[in-house]
């Protein structure tokens, strides 16, 4: 074994080993910076296997990304840092399942299919290949991009500002109700109605006052929770 | 290759340095940490609650704006090393791509982005 | 260059760097109050040892492990960033034709190290100090992508080396003369000084390193003027042509390249005032992104 | 007992501190700030250096800051008096302060004299070991003490109505960047204050309202300017250019008291040296809520030790409700912090 392969197989198994400990921590914020962690080990294999730019890019794009998501997970979860226990993973059964499924399909993949070999010379010039390329026959591609994060950008705009140039953006916004025709889901708004946009908060209840906050979400389920529907497989279980 | 060993080595090198100074620091007849030396300081009153929370960032959209441009960039990288070669037309693209991104900006400022929300 | 020529240098050139830091930030404050300079220059030591013979101290329940090693990632940024800088010609620990890339990722992780440093103690004033500080650092990093990026142009190369070999007729801080500049920002951003602090700061009594106590407030310290050691040295590279020069060494033209821009951000870090975030925000994404912007279209402009 | 000679080398250096101001300590800060090592945190400081005299009131939060200092530490009372059960107190006549200083510091870090044990009870604010089904003290996902102190709580937010968790605390007597004396009771979003209540006034400064070169200095040090801060040219004040510089940086219309000025203009009364101006009846409510962090810190420095003391007086947790009559509606309508915030509804609550 050479040094490369040393280095090969130190940071492959600490990108596992990170990876699997995102979903054993109890703080948000611990799972987010151990995926860096992680993603940090994928790109140093990258640049162990002279993809510099690929390798590069990746942690520094990751570092950025999970600093962003950080900053969410602890806005929108409950117990972000994990001061009391809990399971970060639901549905044991389905996604061990699942998990392996897919994990024999994806090594199967790696495994059975003939790869190319088709080396690159040591000192072939990647980057300005890849340069020429941009700049070439994928300048339509690379355009389109621009517009495509242009999208996003004034998508993200629109959807998570509130205050615009005409006046707060949720102003006589309701949210739906939990039936169909039912009354709106939440919080009731205070005041004129000028922030209703939030749904849920169905999983912790009431707060009354400094002493009382037991009864919070001690079960399964903290189903409300509307702004981050997409977090929602995270958290509940608590005791 | 050799590079990342260098990094690795650099990397346990320095991790290692840093948290023994932390660790070997210290005074060794000292008193262990207590209640009263634990807790926060905000200048010699107690909070109630653990300084942890659902931290209400203001910035949200602002960092929205940010991965969106911040993707585009990556793409500078390799264009920066055929600039020369490609002279006019690459000046010529990069400024169209800029152009279609700021007006990504100019539309978040004028919707009040970089205000703390 | 190999690592047992390169390591010992490197790690004398780190600890000539991190005296220097604060000696300067000693003596400069005293000249700017009008005070006789006196024991600038071992007044930091004796802090330091101070502290390192003082209690650890902790806080309830705080986040043990990232707080450990919050000053480790910031100082391993800090030595990446300098092994990543050429001594001579075709001489730099780290040999990589993206490094200016890689140094990017560096700054990108200093982020995630601040906030950590900040988020890690459980306490308020560390919190705000973190969250604060990735709303600044975060597009002060667009600066340092354009600046950087403009640099490589004439270099036709994403290698410190080679954009020390581009400056060879004219360092780059002539031909594009708004990088430096705002590299300058991103130096002070990185190292958490002055108007660019919005993490340690005396408003919120320390912001990250409120909580921080003897050892751990060493070794956050430390790390800190690494990483402006560091700093120093890239915009030194990029921008006033690195080990470039007549007569002397180059590795001596480096270091002094390198004090004159610490120099400069110690002068900036005690004359200009932090204004408060939401303005700085808008400023970064409103003046000074643009002006990244004209830096790159001369840089363009220049090379054609 | 010799020292080795780190700790002798250690004690040859000037020795951390960390000033805990009381009334009519606030003059004679602003001078130790240029002779003293003055630290923001007593995390870093050796050395409690009480200046000024303590209120009974304050006393427990004066030992509640003693505590936090890491060992070996010791304290000095300097223009002040300590109360009769203080152990072996150090006091410090008004030219022998650094002389005491230098000589405490040596005998701490030689361990002639013993470094100064704590005052509260080693008691955690609630019982949490064992407490609880993972011994930590907390129920459920929220409930409960984990480590010995419950977790904040949602409320609503008075700007982009996102209901996330609210910080309540009181903040001082002695923090640095605050008046001293002042207990402030915040409710954060963020860095974003909600409510503010002064439950006690700053402690009263005499003598230090005629010294606007003092002024400017606090508002420069909140900015961090701290070496200009203590420059001071033929006038008495900082150097024009420093202010001119601090003026720029503070945005137009920030801290708009009832008469009209904002911080900019009480900034151009103090370089200008115009007499301070006469209270106006603003409050706190009228200046800090919708301020971030750093802002409401600017706003705070910048009025005279005699203004603030006036506006905190008013601003009571009693006297804090009829603001409201001013139109001044963006004011938000939020009970106290003690009575745990406002009731919410789930989603059993009522429809309309």
């Amino acid at each position: 074994m050479t040094m490369t392969d040393v280095a090969f197989y130190l940071l492959s198994g600490f990108a596992i080993w990170t990876g699997w400990r995102v979903f054993r921590v109890d703080s948000m914020i611990r799972a987010t910076f151990l995926l860096l962690l992680s993603f940090t080990s994928v790109g140093l294999i990258g640049l162990l296997l002279s993809a510099s730019y690929l390798g590069a890019a990746t942690i520094f794009m990751m570092a950025v990304e999970m600093m962003v998501m950080g900053l969410f997970m602890v806005m929108f979860m409950m117990n972000p840092a994990g001061l009391n226990p809990m399971m970060m993973v639901h549905q044991h059964r389905l996604s061990i399942v699942a998990g392996l499924l897919i994990f024999a399909a994806m090594t199967g993949a790696v495994l059975l299919t003939p790869l190319p070999s088709d080396p690159v010379a040591a000192d072939r010039p990647v980057l300005r290949d890849l340069g020429i390329e941009l700049l070439g026959d994928s300048m339509l591609i690379f355009e389109t991009a621009g517009v495509t994060l242009l999208a996003t950008m004034l998508g993200a705009v629109v959807l998570s500002s509130r205050r615009g140039r005409f006046g707060p953006t949720d102003a006589g916004s309701v949210p739906p109700g939990l039936s169909a025709g039912g009354p709106p889901a939440g919080r009731q708004p205070k005041g004129g109605g000028s922030h209703g946009g939030h749904g849920g908060h169905g999983g912790h209840g009431g707060q009354g006052g400094k002493g009382a906050h037991d009864g919070h979400g001690g079960g399964g389920s903290h189903g409300g929770h509307g702004k981050n529907g997409g977090d929602g497989n995270h958290g509940g279980h608590g005791g | 290759m050799e590079n990342t060993i260098q990094i690795l080595l650099l990397t346990a090198l320095s991790l290692g340095a840093v948290m023994a100074l932390q660790r070997l620091g210290g005074l060794s007849d000292a008193p262990g940490v207590t209640a009263p030396q634990a807790a926060p300081f905000i200048g010699g009153a107690a909070p109630g609650t653990h300084a942890w929370q659902r931290f209400h960032v203001r910035y949200y959209t602002m960092t929205l704006l940010f991965v969106a441009f911040e993707m585009e960039m990556m793409f500078m990288y390799p264009w920066a090393v055929v600039f020369v070669e490609e002279g006019i037309k690459a000046l010529v693209e990069m400024g169209m791509f800029l152009a279609i991104l700021t007006i990504g900006i100019i539309y978040g400022w004028r919707e009040g982005i970089f205000a703390w929300e | 260059m190999s690592l047992i020529v390169g390591l010992p240098a490197l790690l004398a050139l780190l600890l000539i760097g991190l005296w220097a830091a604060a000696a300067l930030d000693t003596a400069i404050g005293r000249l700017i109050v009008g005070r006789p300079v006196g024991m600038a220059a071992t007044d930091p030591l004796r802090a330091v040892v101070a502290d390192y013979l003082r209690q650890r101290t902790d806080t309830e329940a705080p986040d043990h492990l990232n707080w450990l090693l919050a000053p480790g990632y910031y100082f391993l940024l800090a030595v990446v960033g300098l092994a990543l800088v050429p001594f001579a010609p075709d001489q730099s620990l780290i040999a990589l034709d993206t490094s200016v890339v890689l140094w990017g990722a560096a700054e990108a992780v200093v982020v995630v190290a601040v906030f950590l440093h900040g988020w890690s103690p459980n306490a308020p004033f560390p919190l705000i100090g973190a969250y604060r500080y990735v709303a600044i650092g975060l597009p002060v990093m667009l600066l340092s992508m354009f600046v950087l990026i403009a640099a490589s142009i004439p270099a036709q190369s994403l290698d410190l080396r080679a954009v020390v070999e581009s400056q060879r007729g004219l360092w780059n801080v002539i031909r594009q003369p708004l990088g430096l500049p705002l590299f300058l920002a991103v130096v002070m951003s990185l190292t958490l000084r002055g108007p660019f602090d919005y993490a340690d700061s005396a408003d919120l009594a320390g912001g990250t390193s409120a909580e921080d106590g003897g050892p751990r407030w060493i070794a956050w310290q430390t790390a800190r003027a690494a990483m402006l050691v560091a700093a120093c040295a890239i915009a030194a590279t990029a921008f006033l042509g690195g080990y470039l020069g007549p007569v002397l060494p180059g590795w001596l033209w480096l270091s002094l390249k390198t004090l004159a821009v610490m120099v400069a951000v110690v002068l900036l870090t005690h004359l200009v005032p932090r204004m408060p975030v939401a303005q700085m925000l808008t400023l970064i994404w409103i003046v000074l992104l643009p002006i990244a912007f004209l830096d790159l279209l001369i840089a363009g402009l220049g090379a054609l | 007992m010799g020292m080795s000679w780190a700790r002798a080398f250690a004690a040859s250096g000037p020795p951390p501190v960390f000033a805990a101001i009381g009334a009519g300590g606030l003059q004679r800060a602003e001078e130790l700030h240029g002779t003293l090592r003055l630290q923001r945190s007593p995390r870093q400081a050796a050395i409690l250096l009480v200046l000024g005299e303590i209120a009974p009131d304050l006393l427990p939060f004066l030992q509640r800051l003693h505590d936090h200092l890491p060992h070996p530490r010791a304290t000095i009372w300097h223009r002040a008096t300590p109360p009769g059960d203080w152990t072996d107190p150090v006091q410090a006549t008004a030219d022998g302060l650094e002389r005491t200083l230098t000589d405490l510091w040596r005998s701490i870090l030689s361990g002639d004299r013993a470094s100064e044990p704590d005052f509260l009870p080693d008691k955690p604010p609630n019982e949490w070991r064992g407490v609880g089904p993972h011994g930590q003290g907390g129920k459920g996902m929220m409930g409960g003490t984990p480590y010995g102190r419950p977790m904040a709580m949602t409320d609503d937010d008075l700007r982009d109505g996102l209901s996330l968790d609210a910080y309540s605390a009181p903040f001082g007597p002695f923090l640095p960047m605050l008046p001293p004396g002042l207990i402030l009771d915040l409710t954060l979003q963020g860095d974003v204050i909600q409510s503010a209540t002064a439950t006690r006034p700053p402690c009263p400064q005499p003598g230090s309202d005629d010294r606007p070169g003092d002024a400017i200095a606090r508002l420069m040090r909140v900015m961090d300017m701290p070496a200009l801060a203590l420059r001071r040219t033929r006038d008495g004040l900082p150097p024009a250019m420093g202010i001119a510089m601090l003026r720029r940086a503070i945005p137009d219309g920030l801290g708009r008291a009832r008469d009209g000025t904002d911080v900019r203009d009480r900034l151009d009364r103090w370089r200008d040296k115009d007499a301070p101006q006469a209270d106006d009846g603003t409050r706190l409510s009228d200046l800090l809520p919708g301020l971030e962090w750093h802002e409401a810190m600017i706003v705070l420095n910048s009025f005279q030790p005699d203004r603030i003391r006036a506006i905190c007086a008013r601003s009571g947790p009693e006297g804090g409700d009829e603001d409201d009559k001013d139109g001044n509606r963006d004011a938000p309508a939020h009970a106290p912090p003690d009575h745990g915030g406002h009731q919410h509804h789930d989603m059993t609550g009522p429809a309309a």
